[in-house]
């Protein structure tokens, strides 16, 4: 089963591990976002995250489906967090684990590019002078131009420069 | 209501901290689209001129195109640059 | 400050992501590499792993510190663990971070992938039927036809910290 | 020990299962190599003939080429196929 959440509190990356893993799985792997202290030449002190909820649980969970189709495994638990955070305060969290390794690499990064290209998520950074400002983003992707994940091969999706 | 449909209209991050608030209740012709939406939104003149013509557009919770058609109730919410991860 | 280790007890992953992350990382990756219940259609209780200890930590250090460079971060720690380890155990950890995920996972790939063609450690799995039996591996790569690592990133200075 | 070098012999994994031990001690005239070194393992008959003609080899915990040059005290190992991560 598949776990997707929009959270307010810490994220425990230890406990997300815990809801993945089966006995047939041979690989594991988790992604943390994390507040760096720094962006485009800025120093960050902090960033809150805006959200749209009721869409971003929708989203999140249609492109976790995404990935567990393509890879070939439901043990996938992807949680991101919302609200003020601090530098080094992960943000989102994706697990992964599949009996062989490429599927678990291949439905993270998916998941993360994703989440990126679609995920009603806004971010506001706080710079160590004290001023503010939404960090400018990407426009969305629509549904009607939204690439197919990767059929059954793995995925080779193109890294992108922006953050984490 | 008839000839008419009620729009529940949302509006987040940047948006809301331009128009100064994140909902608005919205009156528009049965039959109009998203765009009709936004055409109306920013001929509110003011803050809200300076929407995008074409902004990216959730109704129901689900990206959709400026030519949709809109029904009474919808929820449609102007979703600008997404930054989340 | 990089760390490898081969170790005897049982990796806790929590602690391995303790050993990476600094603030100007966006980006944490964790590789677990987990003994499953099959191989080739048999069915696994549990393996052995076996080593030249002295060596492996040497080319697991090597491995790490060929990564560390091509992916311009030093906040890599990996350890792999030897002796006897029921199917769910961790055999294998591997956590990165740095600025962006790209690096993050370009350099885990490349660490696990050269794992398994240069560490010399060996496998035998035993399986319900209580045969045992060594894991057919790979010839290792001799040293002159060691593939260098992913060029393009910035080449950083990655001392080495190689733990007990 | 002129003339001659005192080679340390490891075996690992299925290598040291075939061979009933971990570890020899072998002699080589002074000029030997890496494949001379495999060559006398596998002349000694038994289950030293199971033992690949050209084994991966490392010397003093290093991945070496059959044609090195080996010296007194050296200590090589014979790698069978590796199965780590």
């Amino acid at each position: 089963m598949t776990f997707t959440a929009i959270v307010r509190e810490p994220i425990d990356p230890a406990h997300v591990l815990t809801l993945i893993g089966a006995d047939q799985d041979g690989a594991s792997l988790l992604f943390l976002g994390v507040v760096r202290d720094h962006n485009d030449g800025r120093s960050v002190g902090g960033v809150r995250y805006d959200t749209y909820e009721e869409m971003a649980a929708e989203v999140l969970s249609e492109i976790v489906g995404e990935a567990a189709r393509s890879a070939g495994t439901d043990r996938i638990a992807a949680v991101h967090r919302i609200g003020e955070l601090e530098v080094g305060e992960v943000s989102v969290a994706i697990a992964v684990s599949s009996p062989h390794r490429a599927e678990a690499y291949d439905a993270s990064r998916y998941i993360i590019e994703e989440i990126k290209k679609r995920l009603p998520v806004w971010k506001k950074e706080r710079y160590s002078d004290g001023a503010e400002e939404w960090v400018e983003g990407r426009p969305p992707t629509a549904p009607n131009t939204v690439p197919a994940p990767p059929a059954g091969a793995p995925q080779a999706d193109a890294p992108q420069a922006d953050g984490p | 209501m008839y000839g008419h449909v009620e729009i529940r209209t949302l509006f987040f991050a940047s948006y809301k901290e331009l128009l100064g608030t994140g909902e608005l209740q919205v009156d528009l012709p049965e039959g109009a689209t998203v765009s009709d939406l936004v055409s109306a939104l920013r001929s509110r003149g003011g803050a809200f001129t300076a929407l995008p013509t074409e902004p990216a557009v959730a109704v129901n919770l689900t990206y959709t195109d400026p030519t949709s058609l809109l029904s009474d109730g919808d929820e449609v919410a102007l979703i600008p640059p997404v930054a989340g991860g």
